[in-house]
């Protein structure tokens, strides 16, 4: 448990860093990015889905995988697109 | 099962490397696609290792990626902050439900795990119904101005003291209904918190969902104990919330007053009762100014965004440079209705970046700049937000454009921006109103300035 | 041992993000301040000594007990002395 | 027991804030004492959790503050580096004194374990006799130029290649001859590694022997299953790491130049056959030369910390600005013999900050500073640095101060400076040479300049 707990801080203690300078321009795809990061429930769901028992359950568990998937795929897809942009502008 | 965790290790710093990308300008699309690769690589491990199930699992994969694929490409640009918030939602929805599946298989579990459970319940739960009103707002569909329910604070208050017992309740009882109850307050919570966040603010609001639905995450990587959920949702959490920080910091207020300030904010007095006077030009007029300015700021807002008018933007500007006129661009950062949204459009349109000007650039010198051209932007450009204590906007940094020579509004109507705030510069002697859609107004005043 | 491995793998960020931008000025107080903090080795040395069984082990613990000890504190009050003279020029 | 690790993990927490700490001016003596905190927090912790021997334990301790503290505490400022690396050297020790316990303790333990004592004991004693050596050349009690033994190069590699062997035949064995023969081994490679780093460098090598330690502690936290100790050490291996890097980038090359240049660095040619004429000067001349100046630049080195000559260098640039001379100091980032090391000093004699100019605000106006002021520095204003590219030293940025229209150097013989090597400028027709201890001159200099 001590460990996960580490991590925890650790892991706040990176995000944090990682983004408490960057410029305006990039608030945007940041936050679409994050929001891309936090489809990793993804691997979450589809190990519940996985161990399901009943029925209810597994509803709840394809669910999960569906939003989830939504989620990630939607999230990486938005970001990208809005950087692409940005890229153009480099040349 | 070593190389399980050690691929999900790799996922984890996969999301850390792309989090660093995405902080720089240089490596943010790189990063974004390392995140991608993190994903992908998580998610068939997952896939890989699960039990059971495995069409199924497949199919629901499928048709998520069937949905989510097509609604993000077709999105508009202008669009991008409502769909950030719809996903944000379903990811939130997925953690409450997952913690709910786990919950209902393992009855019987230490109290420790059924904390983190109804944590992830209610934090997933408020992020996805909060998720859905901001998305309401932004896609119009419901008003964006700050809805006061009647003694609204009291019943927040009510319903957040309910879901605190609720939380203490169900590990206590451990019983699935009081879960279920708590899931429902949770979304009663999240409708609650962002009714009255006024329109302008909701990305703040979207963003600090984006923050829970992570720390949810997180809390449900306890509830699995599996290191990459709690790695990868404490990352999004940490830098959510900075980043709701630094975005308010943008708008130049404090977070609180951007929550929870519409419950202190004096209704904007009724000014409608004077009918002011307004003087709108015709696109001719407007091109005689431009004609013989010698320096002009282009203020592009949300209309810009919403006529797709950079591209007509940027050729209006390079036919005045080519007749010697200089010309920049004020980028404000909550221009628009995402931040950067702005420089995304405009690095589109290829606009030198050199050209895109901040408020502190701008500002200073503003006095001897010619002619604004306020193109689809309101309440960037608000005088009210500087000298009015009792506007909604009061104290968000504009551009100081009432103090150039002379002011052109492009817009369609008299209707305000997105706060909702009478902009008193649309009455004043040195503003001009060029009524039409942006685009429409922009090309017209290209053919018109060649024909000088 | 998979929880370790994280925890070490965030600590390697959260280690260079902190670090990274630091100016010249304060290169050797960093250097000190770190070469302090390292000094936590004394906590396993105090552990392992107390643990000792057999003479061998309890002298080479006392031994690691002492030349930690010396590290940290030493380490700190270096430390400190560097910097009490950057806050003297604050005035 | 969960509140032992709660402590521990409340001491990670404070060692993080420390570094935070310390990377800012602002906090840096606030984050050094919470570090301490820290650290305090987690020896209690230690010590009421060790199951025996409390009075011996104690003894140590006091015994390890009473040696410790009176040393940090009495030593000269300009003795710090060499200080730094002996604390470095004991506590690299100590890690592997430790993991050299446990692994008497713990006979049959798992391979991994075995793994993570091996590279512990390694890196320890690299660490600690890589340090001492650092040491003795930074006291001068061996030579400061860079040793290279004849073919050390292939007895380094000889060295390491038994201890890589020795590393794997550890584990495989559980040898404990083994383990002490790894640390043998070790000890060899610290020396080796150490010898010929030119002196110059040897501070980089201390901060990099530092992130070693931390590595090392950092590997016996898997021992000992610690997460402090883990979370600790990887902090201080990383950031040493980058701190390294860093450093050498101020020095202006590669860090593989830096560690293992020698091998390949042309032996100084012998330029002393020449005969070449200096000119020496009196306080009385350069007082004149002093008072008739316009802009008088002052940089001080290594001597001026020798001499503890910073007040009296303030005292004299603060005469000459009550006289109406522009005076700034140029501070080289390795002025000294640590990153810092004018800065320090030169606060603590209350010189303005304003005033310490970097090499990038100096270079490009030096033309037309009437004098520059070299107190006790040498290497840091070298041309040969600029110039000669067989010069050991070739490639460090320096203070152009040749091209200055005069240059007094205050130093006590014609002694070259760290690097050994000639400074040409020392024969330049523009030079004056101003023999004697820095505080000396620079107090008859005041005397002077304030006669005339
Ligand atoms: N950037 C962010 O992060 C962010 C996110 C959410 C909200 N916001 C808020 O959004 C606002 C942004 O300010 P802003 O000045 O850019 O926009 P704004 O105040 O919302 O004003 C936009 C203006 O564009 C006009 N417009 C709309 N469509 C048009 C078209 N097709 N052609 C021409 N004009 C058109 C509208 O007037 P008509 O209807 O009369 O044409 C409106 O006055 C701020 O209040 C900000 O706080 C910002
Ligand atoms: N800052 C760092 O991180 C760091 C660390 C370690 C090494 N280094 C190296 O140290 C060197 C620093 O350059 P530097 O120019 O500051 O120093 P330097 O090149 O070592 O020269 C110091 C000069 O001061 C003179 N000196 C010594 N004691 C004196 C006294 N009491 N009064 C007057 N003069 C005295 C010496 O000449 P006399 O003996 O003739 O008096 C010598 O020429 C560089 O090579 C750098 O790479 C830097």
């Amino acid at each position: 448990m001590i460990e996960l707990l580490t991590i925890f801080v650790l892991a706040v203690f990176v995000g944090f860093e990682v983004v408490s300078k960057v410029s305006t321009i990039l608030h945007t795809p940041l936050m679409s990015g994050a929001n891309a990061i936090h489809g990793v429930i993804l691997v979450g769901a589809i190990l519940i889905t996985g161990h399901a028992d009943d029925a209810l359950t597994l509803v709840l568990g394809l669910l999960a995988v569906f939003l989830a998937t939504v989620n990630v795929v939607g999230g990486f897809v938005v970001t990208d697109r809005m950087l692409e942009m940005f890229k153009g502008h480099k040349r | 099962m070593t190389w399980v965790q050690l691929a999900y290790l790799a996922a984890a710093l996969c999301f850390i490397l792309a989090l660093k990308g995405l902080s720089t300008p240089k490596y943010a699309r790189v990063g974004n696609l390392v995140g991608a690769a993190g994903m992908a690589l998580a998610v068939v491990t997952a896939f890989a290792t699960a039990g059971d199930h495995h069409v199924l699992i497949a199919v629901a994969v499928v048709v998520g990626v069937v949905v989510g694929v097509p609604a993000a490409r077709q999105v508009k640009m202008t669009a991008i902050p409502q769909m950030v918030a719809l996903f944000n939602g379903v990811g939130g929805a997925a953690a409450a439900l997952v913690a709910l599946a786990e919950f209902l298989e393992n009855t019987g579990a230490g109290v420790l795990f059924v904390v983190a459970t109804a944590l992830t319940v209610l934090i997933g739960s408020v992020s996805f119904s909060g998720s859905l009103v901001t998305f309401l707002k932004l896609q119009e569909i419901m008003t964006t101005r700050p809805v006061l329910l009647p003694s609204g604070q009291w019943i927040g208050i009510g319903v957040a003291a309910v879901s605190a017992v609720l939380l203490v309740a169900t590990p206590a009882t451990g019983s699935a209904a009081l879960l279920v109850l708590l899931a429902v307050a949770g979304l009663a919570l999240g409708v609650l918190f962002v009714l009255p966040v006024g329109g302008a603010d909701v990305p703040i609001a979207i963003s600090l969902l984006n923050a829970f639905t992570g720390l949810a995450v997180a809390a449900s990587g306890y509830v699995l104990e599996n290191t990459l959920l709690i790695v990868a949702g404490t990352l999004v959490g940490a830098s959510g919330t900075i980043l709701t920080r630094l975005m308010a910091q943008a708008m130049g207020r404090p977070l609180t007053n951007i929550l929870f300030g519409a419950f202190k904010a004096v209704p904007p007095a009724a000014a409608s009762g004077e009918q002011r006077t307004v003087r709108s030009g015709t696109v001719e007029d407007v091109a005689i100014l431009l004609g013989y300015a010698h320096s002009v700021l282009v203020v592009p807002g949300y209309g810009l965004a919403v006529a797709q008018a950079q591209h007509a933007a940027r050729e209006l500007a390079q036919l005045l440079e080519s007749r010697g006129i200089s010309v920049d661009y004020g980028i404000h950062p909550v221009a628009g209705r995402m931040p950067g949204h702005m420089n995304v459009l405009l690095a589109e349109a290829d606009v030198p970046y050199e050209n895109l000007k901040e408020l502190d650039d701008v500002n200073p010198g503003i006095g001897s700049v010619d002619v604004v051209l306020v193109v689809g932007a309101n309440d960037v450009v608000n005088p009210g937000a500087r000298d009015e204590p009792a506007s909604p906007i009061y104290g968000m940094p504009i551009f100081d454009v009432d103090r150039a020579k002379a002011v052109v509004f492009m817009k369609r109507s008299m209707r305000p921006g997105f706060a909702g705030v009478d902009n008193s510069l649309l009455y004043h002697p040195k503003t001009t109103l060029l009524f039409g859609d942006a685009k429409d107004s922009l090309t017209k005043l290209l053919a018109a300035v060649k024909q000088l």
